[in-house]
């Protein structure tokens, strides 16, 4: 066998294989409408407005509603210093 | 030049560009192993952020439309549920309705709960219902009893009588559900006070309009509107990819240094190679074509497998490997299965943001490879 | 500035597209100076050299360019919800003033980097290289657009601050007039179908009168380049009301999305792609008289007067295709 | 046919070292000879036979093949020519390493885009005419001398050339393999093909076999002999 047809081969298979994701995204977004729902339940029953994604402190918990000043609520000159508050900025919306 | 003549030709030069690959193999594995590290962490990165972000706006379209804080001397202050009664006047509001939350620290496991007082709660006092993640933390199962304590420094029991359902844990991870009368008793609430308000509107184009009278009536509140929220998260999300990017974009800068070291410093072997080619009867167009599947060979081949890497990592394994830097110092981490929100877009950014830089940074040196003079190897 | 990936990406590239282009002028102005083809010295075996380069680079920047102009669109409409009221592409674009501006330069210079292409291909397949300086001269004009459009859509994405009130396509596009499409757009629903019909068949006719005869090169040419405006114009003033099936959505970028089953993008293409070939064949003849060129062009001019009369019929076969089996009627 | 008319190269124009290779050649080379360019090393035979076979232009001078002027040609073009008209032979072997004997053998046909199958049995027809078709999958690094020898012939001739170009091919052969090379290349002749031959090797110019000799020194044409 030809060295370029095997590359085309393989080639393929890996497009096939990334197709095969765009299907198996597609078949679990459809199996996940019942997570989805049974979370949009919660979200509705209990009136949340925040994903529990960081638990490290109260304004990473509930980012829509905290405060600019909320890390230095403790002591006004502390910095803020927990580990997702690096990744996270305070959110815009809250600025105006 | 019939189509077959040209496909057997880009076949001919796809076959020699394998053989010299294959005989540079170290080098070249090396280079498409890094190249599939870069794409892999971008991909990560980006599939993870653009599915929390998907499913945070679906989740959250059921959050109040309206919250209304009340804020004094710059902090979150309980609020009377007077307010709530005066809001439910204004022309538009549906209803305003009181919510009661808060956070307990316990000093046992060490976590953060979130405790929270639904409108109506299924079980009488003394009964609470615990999200899946509390649990996990606090090794208690339904029907165990939780120890409070509360702000007199009283111990108080409470009894698991419902344990929220796994599939939701990525809301409810942390939470603590209880009746109206043992949130107060346990924080010390008194009546007529109130975490916040949630205020729903009946015309959805109306919220902003409706957000700017409250603010109007009560100068010492701050509304939070549901689209802000749901904003915000695009916002985080964006933002964070896009730090996450700009951090890697050093990697990816030393990557595209690389790969342009390695196409541009031709080894005298290498440049007689190119010079028999081209003595032998291959123009420099031909010899650039050569390079351009070269590339293409290398960096569709990283792009791909990175890009299936990625999603088996993000969507089959929940980013095991970024779960460090979500979870930083929490005690609590929700276990959830992220819903594959992919889309083609998504790929395209990718492509761009990897296949490009690198086909660019070869062009060059592609193209001083492909000038050898022929002759060269007659003078040598 | 809104820190996006897409936006990263787009700014890079962009950025990539100018160094490549600025590099390629720099060579050019040489050529220009100091091309002489009769000439062994090494100076001219090296500017002989170099003109690979610029063939390379310039067709590298224009495959960027294309696929550049698709991401900048959607990133325009997945950043929508950024900004209260824009609820596509359409809203977003109209955050800044830079947007639109950017989004047409983007087209225009996409038009004129392919017809580039065309010429450069021509040429090469000269033993003298005779439209060499001409081709230079036309890189080097194509320059300042492209500059032009780097610095705005850098202008655009720094200028972008999420919560700006804007218009969404509602508002832009559309009136509660009747004869839908707003200003310079509005034309009677009739009319504006049998313009675009109209002009489509005259296009094919040329095309097919061009390819058995040979003549009429530059009706073609300048028909084809009018086509394009025309199929822009039709896309946003009624095919888009098909597509969507609601009587006042003029969107040209929301086709572009999922929902609609990414139909935009074959509009997009076959139109742009149906422009380069067709314009190409009225500006390759007025070079037919070269004499290396004149066993050359008219070979290319066919093939270029087939793919501009396929991508156009194209077009037309899928609003038509929209039209008939759309749920909508006007 | 091939007409040199005041070929001159100049390398690094306008350097201080600058480097005149070949003055104001003027030679009729004619058709389907036999020809051995002589001379001591630095006189400027390979310059002159790159020049001849396409691969240099010339920095000034006309070059004429087969009644039709080539020197002013830009690479694009004079490649066709030369894949075309020439096969060629160098000092070293420059057979492609880590690639089979028989890739050797293709690799120059490879960008006329020839249907796969044909081209290889035609590289193995080749490499069966000089004996050596049970190497063709051997890499060529495992070749001896003479091995690849032959496959450098065999690669010369894929493209079907009229004219083989060969720079002093016996420099790193032994007397016996420079002999069979010679021989082959009689054969090569008597079957119509036009060869070139730079050497300094007695082998080669004694050989009987030439009916051109052309002496070169310094750059310039010092002697024509035809021996037809």
């Amino acid at each position: 066998m030809r060295k370029s047809a095997i590359y085309l081969t393989i080639t393929v298979i890996n497009i096939a294989l990334c197709s095969a994701l765009f299907m198996h995204a597609a078949v679990r977004r459809k199996d996940a409408g019942k997570e989805l729902a049974s979370q949009a339940n919660i979200v509705k029953e209990y009136q949340l407005t925040d994903l529990v994604l960081f638990t490290e402190a109260r304004y990473t918990r509930h980012p829509s509603m905290a405060d600019l000043n909320t890390p230095f609520q403790d002591y006004p000159f502390s910095f803020e210093h927990f580990p997702s508050g690096s990744l996270m900025p305070v959110p815009p919306g809250i600025r105006r | 030049m019939s189509l077959m003549v040209w496909i057997e030709k880009q076949r001919n030069l796809i076959d020699f560009v394998l053989s010299s690959l294959l005989r540079r193999k170290g080098k070249n594995f090396a280079l498409i192993a890094a190249y599939i590290l870069i794409v892999f962490v971008l991909a990560s990165v980006m599939f993870l952020t653009h599915a929390l972000k998907r499913e945070a706006s679906i989740v959250l379209r059921g959050a109040p439309e309206i919250i209304v804080q009340k804020m004094t001397a710059g902090r979150h202050d309980l609020i009377p549920k007077t307010y709530a009664r005066q809001i439910e006047k204004i022309a538009g509001v549906s209803s305003a309705k009181t919510r009661l939350w808060g956070y307990y620290y316990d000093p046992l496991f060490k976590a953060n709960y979130t405790l929270i007082v639904p409108e109506l709660f299924k079980y009488e006092e003394g009964g609470i219902a615990v999200g899946e993640g509390v649990t996990r933390a606090g090794v208690t199962a339904e029907g165990n009893i939780m120890p409070f304590f509360s702000s007199d420094g009283k111990l108080m029991n409470y009894r698991i009588r419902e344990v929220l359902p796994a599939d939701s844990e990525l809301v409810s991870s942390d939470l603590v559900v209880m009746s109206e009368a043992d949130f107060r008793g346990l924080f010390g609430i008194p009546e007529g006070l109130v975490t916040d308000l949630a205020v729903s509107v009946g015309n959805p184009q109306e919220v902003l309009t409706i957000a700017n009278k409250i603010k109007q009536q009560y100068p010492d509140t701050r509304p939070v509107i549901r689209d802000e929220i749901i904003r915000t998260y695009d916002a985080i999300f964006d933002w964070r990819s896009g730090i996450l990017l700009v951090i890697f974009s050093g990697a990816l800068l030393a990557f595209i240094i690389f790969s342009w070291d390695k196409a541009s410093g031709l080894s005298a072997e290498e440049r007689r190679e190119i010079g028999i080619l081209k003595a032998t009867g291959w123009e420099t167009s031909d010899v650039i074509l050569m390079k351009f599947w070269e590339g293409l060979a290398i960096s569709l081949t990283s792009f791909l497998v990175g890009l299936l890497l990625a999603y088996i990592h993000v969507f089959f394994t929940s980013a095991t490997l970024f779960e460090p830097v979500l979870k930083g110092w929490a005690v609590l981490y929700p276990s959830f299965r992220i819903v594959p929100f992919i889309s083609a877009y998504q790929i395209a950014v990718l492509f761009f943001l990897t296949v490009v830089p690198y086909t660019t940074a070869t062009i060059i040196p592609s193209w001083s490879a492909a000038t050898v003079d022929p002759d060269l190897v007659m003078r040598t | 500035m809104i820190l996006h990936p897409a936006i990263i990406a787009l700014l890079a590239g962009s950025a990539l597209v100018a160094f490549m282009l600025l590099y390629s002028s720099w060579y050019g102005i040489e050529v220009i100076r100091k091309w002489d083809l009769r000439s062994g010295s090494e100076l001219q075996l090296s500017l002989e050299k170099k003109t690979y380069l610029i063939s390379t680079m310039m067709a590298y920047a224009m495959g960027f360019q294309l696929i550049s102009l698709f991401l900048f669109v959607y990133t325009a409409d997945s950043l929508c919800s950024l900004f209260t009221g824009a609820m596509c592409a359409a809203g977003t674009l109209n955050v800044n003033d830079f947007g639109y501006p950017v989004f047409l330069l983007k087209l225009v210079n996409f038009l004129f980097g392919g017809l580039w292409l065309v010429l450069n291909y021509t040429d090469n397949r000269a033993y003298d290289y005779p439209m060499i300086r001409k081709k230079y001269f036309f890189l080097i004009a194509l320059m300042p657009l492209v500059l032009a459009e780097v610095f705005l859509q850098a202008r655009y994405f720094f200028g972008l601050e999420a919560e700006i009130i804007t218009s969404c396509c509602g508002s832009l596009f559309s009136s509660s007039d009747r004869s839908a499409a707003p200003g310079i757009f509005a034309l009677p629903v009739r009319l504006s179908t049998g313009i675009f019909y109209g002009w489509h068949i005259f296009v094919l006719g040329l095309g097919v009168f061009f390819y058995k005869t040979g003549k009429g090169a530059y009706f073609f040419g300048i028909a084809s380049l009018l086509l394009f405006f025309i199929s822009g114009w039709a896309l946003i003033q009624f095919i888009s009301l098909y597509i969507y099936e609601l009587p006042t959505h003029h969107c040209p970028f929301c086709m572009l999305k999922q929902e609609y089953g990414h139909v935009g993008y074959l509009y997009y293409i076959s139109a742009l792609a149906g422009c380069v070939a067709g314009t190409g064949v009225g500006m390759l003849q007025r070079f037919r008289h070269i004499a290396s060129l004149e066993a050359v062009i008219p070979g290319i001019q066919k093939r270029l007067t087939i793919v501009s009369v396929t991508c156009y019929l194209f077009f037309m076969l899928a609003a038509t295709y929209a039209m008939v089996f759309s749920g909508f009627r006007l | 046919m091939i007409v040199l008319d005041k070929i001159r190269k100049v390398f690094n124009q306008g350097m201080p070292n600058e480097l005149v290779a070949v003055h104001g050649a003027a030679l009729d080379l004619g058709s389907a000879r036999f020809i051995v360019l002589k001379g001591p090393s630095g006189s400027g035979k390979t310059t002159l036979l790159s020049i001849v076979g396409c691969m240099t232009r010339p920095t000034s001078g006309r070059i004429i093949l087969d009644s039709r002027e080539i020197s002013g040609l830009p690479e694009r073009f004079l490649t066709k020519i030369r894949r075309e008209t020439f096969g060629f032979i160098f000092q070293q072997f420059n057979l492609i390493r880590g690639v089979t004997a028989l890739e050797n053998v293709m690799v120059p046909a490879y960008p006329r885009g020839e249907k796969y199958s044909l081209l290889r049995d035609r590289a193995m027809a080749l490499l069966e005419l000089f004996n050596i078709s049970r190497k063709a999958a051997s890499r060529a690094e495992w070749l001896s001398g003479g091995e690849a020898q032959r496959v450098v012939i065999a690669r010369a001739l894929i493209n079907n050339p009229s004219i083989i170009i060969a720079d002093e091919p016996t420099a790193h052969l032994d007397t016996g393999l420079s002999h069979e090379f010679m021989e082959i290349m009689g054969r090569l002749h008597q079957e119509g093909k036009m060869i070139i031959i730079a050497s300094h090797d007695p082998i080669v110019y004694e050989s009987g076999l030439a009916d051109m000799l052309v002496g070169m020194r310094d750059g310039r044409i010092e002697s024509v002999r035809d021996l037809a």
